[in-house]
């Protein structure tokens, strides 16, 4: 599947422009089976960019990774050669992100992440040609602690799957949460049925209940859990309160906070812009995946407009400036290449037979993230 | 059977000459492919020891792969970040030379065939083939979740391992070394059919009981081709992680041993060349059909309905005609 | 840990076992009168929850949904036996496991591309929905005490039909002789795709009541097969009673482990590692039970044959 | 008199309600054919399983060579000499008639451990069942699929096979189903000359042939041996004609 951004060049980007090569961007995503939706949406939110900068110096080869390390490396060989391309992105599983990333920005590639930020890859393992435009992994986790602690609870039970994001993100949690844990659970990947873990959180006696339980697997939970009749407020992060899983978990997630670095509701010309352009194009309305997508390609062409692509040293530069009017409002760059953002506070509402999610807050200010000072380029 | 023995050839042809082409013309990822689709046919081929001379029906050789990519991955991360294995009650160290690694993937697959098959073949037929899917799972959430080795994030190893006189980051000569265990393997799996133990094999799928009133333990003979055939599965994980140095949980998955039974069937099972002419079209598929629509593995599964259905013997079957099998 | 939250536990295990019966007794089934190994039996508890979501969303009615969902996944049962599965009686297993494998592929990227890859929305009905307080003070979701109820129905349904219906005399001499239903009249292929139909409706019928708890998406078929499997394993291929005593046994296991596992390894390490390798032991648990079993009795609790 | 080469005691065996084998006892001697006679649901294939060791006996004991072989399994009872030959033909079909002799020889030697060598190239076991085959009358299609032999042809090969295997006794199930009786006229002269190798259990339908063969009968009702005799004094019994000829006024 190609898509070439087709529209003319604008006189801007010309002018803008004095090194004008072909960049060439190599777009690995889930386009097929469970996972399919978050990767639809990133891609459509990284095209949207595209095509409204309508330039013809970019060309963006999109592929299917089927949410598999090996099909994702496979691509990425093919990419880099075969197709020959600069940049690298879109993959959205940290996993996935573990098989390529490393070996991709080994080759001199820029691989730039719209969502999959695993702490190696922010640490010791950090590197000059790898940037992530979402967050680090961490950030939404943490959030969700500061904001247990700010909103006054003393004791959280917390659950995650056992695997490393599931790891990481209680370890996130615990990071900023001053109470103490009424309860630790790490459920199966993969688990559809919770009600032996709700059971538990009945008899903990917590005030409060911190779950990352991605995809399906947070549908389940909150369903069931809005079914136990258990009163106890719950938080998380964005993930399981997706734009695009919202409607299938429907009145049971009504009330819920959750931690995101994107909202809909962000009030920016540009974020309304973005909203307003992406249901237009697309019918449906943007997810955080859309919206780091976007911003991924913004920042992108942000950089292509400074710098030759081949120049790895002035490119990098480039797009450390991340000067591009960011969905987010407030966006920078930490010195290992992972943004410092606001983290805000987000409840699920129902507008009209749609439902989403409002701001009531910020969690986190300029918030960049734990590995900093273990990054050593 | 001349018809058989000409496909054959064909397809060894192929396997020299597509790659000697794109090292020619520079299409460097096509020698990746056709590196994939060896391993794929070398996985396949250890099933079909199994499948097609023992009838055994594993739907779990996925473990078998998945212990050979771990043990690479394993034995790499070692060397990689320098410290040993073990300390206790020797120090053993990590390696990153691919002889040593294939040697532990054959053994540690092998070992792990031979306990399968000690429980699993108490059983035969369906039981044996639900069981196998069972022990893959198993396998498969035991990796997920067991935190030591990367869990279901899985292991980068950043740089390809070495093998003595070759610079095997060059994609054809890395090519050269899957495709050189591939032939050894076939030549192997032909001298196999032929010996005493193929011979026994095969009566033990064809009649069991009469194997038992000559005096032989058909549930030994298949336990032994099930080590061996693990042992074949286990050499090409560990190829296959060097691949793309990389190794995760989704090499246990019950849909990848599902897969290695399609590169089977596909070709023709029990067919010396089956599996390679099966894995050769379905990463040919892949990479077409995966270019044209994203639901691609709907027109996949027609494709392979058609074949059970009608296409008896897969396309060596198709090819060479029915015939005998060994001659 | 409280007798309650043990009770609690007790009772989960106890649903999650007769949903996996209902997808069990129609593998079973399958097995026992066509010989037919079935992976292709997941898939149909997708197409179940997938009607049961649409029909949910046209018309608001969680009981016309579950019709739906018994009627789409009978009916695609039928159809699929019909066009495919009758092809495949007299093969062996294998070529079974591969056209039934392929027959996933199809179902799976079939439901993506007509339903889209985002999860539907379905909903346990308003009557049903809440706690309910149990003798002992233990407050019990309604809609988990109605699966109990609509599973132990059923499997008291099925041994009805196969012990009083003439439906079930044939399904019995299907098990025990083909040749023999044969010679007494019966229409062997209108018989076996009833049969079929049958064991299609009831996994449809799963799927919907599942689903409406969880998450409904293309790909949720197949764990729950994969259970089922060890299920019919555990209890004896072919055997209705076995299908019911190793779905308990499952769900109490997967349920009770998952819980009891990390406590005890808090007694030997720190609380974060047990929880760590408790989880990482519990999610193995089902196979060894599997395991242990097959040592003791090679064709399952309830098998005849092999 | 020698000591017999395998002897059944007090055999039992039940399923249920059935009483298959209900006290059998008999005996094989060296040198004679002794043939099973008996109706249909007699319990002879039930016997025949105790014998060999597919089904193990509720009761009693099975002594094959002096010695007590009544928990053995099938194969250690073959390693021992005991030949089977089964009634419904059970032989490699896809593979040749000389690979089907040769896995008798195979199992004969004892080890089927090699990987590498054709085994059309170990001479010793290769010589021992292209002989067996020329002894059956199958010299000319040993090259031949197993699948395209006649029926007959068949039962000629399970012969064979039994023969590779240097038997010290064979027990055979009703070889003679389904032949012809030009098939079964060969088959039986095959039979006389194979009492010199070693000595038969012979179940068999077919009345002519086990009037031709037999050196003694023992007659089988209801799990049950109604007496054991020569052909004459079997053909003479009023009991037998009546259980097992049935209608004879």
């Amino acid at each position: 599947m190609r898509f070439k951004a087709m529209a003319l060049a604008t006189v801007v980007a010309a002018l803008a422009a004095p090194v004008q090569a072909e960049v060439k961007v190599g777009l690995i995503t889930t386009l097929s089976g469970g996972g399919a939706g978050l990767g639809i949406d990133t891609r459509d939110g990284f095209m949207l960019a595209i095509e409204q900068a309508g330039r013809d110096d970019v060309e963006v080869i999109v592929e299917d990774d089927q949410q598999k390390p090996d099909v994702a490396v496979q691509i990425a060989d093919k990419m880099i050669q075969s197709d020959k391309v600069d940049v690298l992105t879109g993959i959205v599983w940290s996993n996935l992100a573990m098989a390529v990333v490393p070996s991709a920005v080994g080759q001199g590639l820029f691989y730039l992440s719209t969502n999959a930020a695993p702490a190696q890859l922010a640490g010791p393992g950090c590197n000059p040609n790898y940037f992530s435009v979402s967050y680090q992994n961490d950030n939404l986790h943490e959030a969700a602690g500061a904001y247990a602690t700010s909103a006054g609870y003393k004791t959280a039970f917390i659950l995650a799957p056992n695997y490393p994001a599931g790891k990481d993100s209680l370890t996130g949690f615990k990071r900023f949460f001053e109470g103490d844990l009424a309860g630790e659970v790490y459920t199966q990947l993969g688990q559809t049925d919770y009600a032996a873990e709700i059971a538990q959180i009945r008899a903990s006696g917590a005030d409060t209940v911190f779950f990352f339980l991605p995809g399906g697997m947070g549908i389940s939970f909150l369903k069931q859990y809005a079914d136990s009749g258990l009163e106890i407020p719950v938080v998380g992060p964005a993930f399981s309160f997706d734009q695009g899983i919202l409607q299938a978990i429907g009145a049971a997630a009504l009330g819920v906070k959750n931690t995101s670095s994107w909202s809909k509701d962000i009030d920016t010309p540009a974020n309304a812009a973005f909203v307003e352009a992406f249901s237009a194009r697309y019918d449906r309305l943007p997810s955080i995946y859309a919206a780091q997508g976007y911003d991924t390609a913004n920042l992108l062409l942000s950089a292509i407009d400074k710098a030759d692509v081949n120049d790895d040293a002035a490119f990098g530069a480039a797009l450390m400036e991340a000067d591009f009017d960011s969905v987010r409002g407030k966006f920078s760059f930490a010195p290992n290449r992972h943004p410092i953002q606001d983290i805000y506070v987000r409840e699920v509402v129902q507008e009209g037979d749609v439902f989403t999610n409002k701001i009531v807050g910020t969690a986190m200010t300029d918030r960049a993230n734990e590995y900093v000072d273990q990054c050593k380029m | 059977m001349s018809r058989e023995r000409a496909f054959n050839l064909a397809a060894l042809a192929l396997l020299v000459a597509v790659p000697a082409w794109a090292q020619l013309t520079g299409e460097t990822f096509t020698i990746t492919l056709a590196t994939r689709a060896v391993i794929f046919a070398l996985a396949a081929t250890g099933l079909n020891i199994a499948l097609g001379l023992g009838g055994l029906v594993s739907l779990g050789h996925a473990v078998f792969f998945g212990i050979g990519g771990y043990a690479m991955g394993i034995l790499a991360f070692h060397a990689q970040s320098y410290t040993p294995l073990t300390d206790w009650p020797v120090t053993i160290p990590g390696t990153k030379l691919m002889p040593v690694i294939w040697l532990v993937a054959i053994l540690v697959s092998a070992l792990a065939a031979l306990l399968i098959g000690l429980l699993a073949l108490r059983t035969t037929g369906v039981y044996f083939i639900m069981i196998t899917l069972a022990f893959g799972q198993m396998f498969y959430y035991f990796a997920i979740s067991w935190p030591a080795y990367g869990g279901e994030d899985g292991m980068a190893i950043y740089v390809r391992n070495g093998f003595p006189g070759l610079n095997t980051l060059i994609p054809i000569q890395f090519y050269g070394l899957c495709l050189a265990w591939l032939l050894v393997v076939l030549w192997f799996n032909a001298r196999l059919a032929r010996s005493r133990f193929g011979l026994a094999l095969n009566a033990a799928r064809q009649a069991p009981q009469r194997v038992e009133t000559v005096g032989l333990d058909p549930v030994r003979l298949k336990l032994v081709a099930l080590v061996i055939s693990g042992a074949v599965t286990g050499l090409a994980g560990a190829l296959f992680a060097d691949l793309n140095r990389f190794v995760s949980p989704t090499m246990f998955s019950w849909q990848l041993s599902g897969e290695i039974m399609v590169f089977v069937i596909i070709g023709g099972v029990g067919r010396l060349f089956g599996p390679v002419a099966g894995a050769c079209l379905f990463v040919a598929l892949e990479h077409l059909l995966g270019g044209i629509t994203a639901y691609w593995h709907v027109w996949l599964g027609v494709l392979l309905l058609f074949i059970v259905l009608f296409g008896r013997g897969g396309l060596v079957g198709i090819f060479a005609g029915r015939g005998a099998v060994h001659d | 840990m409280s007798a309650i939250l043990i009770a609690e536990q007790v009772l989960n295990g106890l649903q999650s076992g007769v949903m996996l019966f209902l997808m069990a007794a129609g593998l079973t089934l399958i097995f026992g009168v066509m010989g037919l190994i079935n992976l292709a039996h997941g898939s149909l508890y997708m197409v179940g929850a997938f009607a049961a979501a649409a029909v949910a969303a046209a018309t608001g009615s969680f009981l016309l949904a579950l019709a739906a969902a018994l009627a789409a996944a009978a009916l695609a049962g039928a159809v699929v036996e019909t066009v495919v599965i009758r092809r495949l009686y007299d093969k062996d297993h294998l070529d079974q496991v591969l056209a039934t494998f392929a027959l996933i592929l199809i179902f799976s990227e079939g439901t993506r591309w007509i339903f889209g890859s985002f999860p539907l929305f379905l909903d346990i009905p308003p009557w049903l929905s809440g706690p309910v307080e149990l003798p002992g003070g233990i407050l019990y979701p309604a809609y988990r005490l109605a699966l109990i109820g609509v599973g132990l129905a059923v499997a008291l349904g099925l041994w009805l039909l196969i012990s009083r219906t003439r439906l079930g005399v044939r399904i019995r001499a299907g098990e025990n002789d083909r040749e023999m239903i044969a010679a007494l009249g019966v229409d062997i292929s209108r018989l076996y795709t009833v049969v079929f139909a049958l064991g299609a409706g009831l996994a449809g019928l799963a799927g919907a009541l599942v689903g409406a708890i969880q998450s409904v998406q293309v790909g949720m078929g197949e764990p729950v097969l994969i259970l089922a499997f060890v299920v019919i394993v555990i209890g004896g291929i072919g055997s209705i009673r076995g299908a019911l005593v190793g779905a308990l046994l499952v769900g109490l296991t997967d349920t009770l482990g998952g819980i009891f596992l990390p406590e005890l390894f808090k007694l030997f390490t720190d609380p974060s590692s047990a929880t760590t390798i408790g989880a990482a032991l519990a999610s193995m648990s089902i196979y060894v039970l599997m395991a242990a079993i097959l040592v003791w009795k090679p064709t399952g609790l309830y098998g005849a044959r092999a | 008199m020698t000591d017999p080469v395998l002897s059944v005691e007090g055999l039992c065996k039940s399923f249920g309600a059935l009483r298959a084998t209900d006290g059998v006892t008999l005996d094989l001697r060296p040198g004679e054919i002794h043939a099973i006679i008996g109706p249909n649901g007699a319990g002879k294939s039930t016997l025949i399983q105790q014998i060999c060791g597919g089904l193990s006996p509720d009761a009693g004991r099975i002594r094959f060579l002096g010695a007590d072989v009544t928990a053995l399994p099938v194969r250690a009872r073959a390693r021992m000499g005991l030949a089977r030959t089964f009634q419904i033909s059970s032989l490699a079909m896809e593979d040749t008639v000389l690979q089907n002799a040769l896995l008798g020889a195979l199992g004969a030697a004892g080890r089927p451990w090699g990987f590498l060598r054709p085994a059309l190239r170990d001479a010793g076991p290769r010589t021992l069942a292209e002989q067996a085959l020329e002894r059956v009358g199958l010299g000319d299609v040993a090259a031949v699929r197993t699948a395209e032999l006649s029926h007959g042809q068949r039962r000629q090969l399970e012969v064979a096979v039994a023969l590779t295997l240097s038997p010290r006794a064979f027990v055979m199930d009703e070889p003679m189903a389904g032949l012809g009786s030009a098939g079964s006229q060969q088959l039986t002269a095959l039979l006389a000359e194979l009492k010199a190798d070693a000595p038969v259990l012979l179940v068999e339908h077919d009345m002519d042939a086990v009037f031709a063969l037999a050196d003694r009968i023992s007659v089988l009702v209801y799990g049950q041996v109604v007496m054991t005799g020569t052909v004459e004094e079997v053909r003479a019994d009023p009991r037998v004609r009546e259980a097992y000829l049935g209608d004879a006024p």
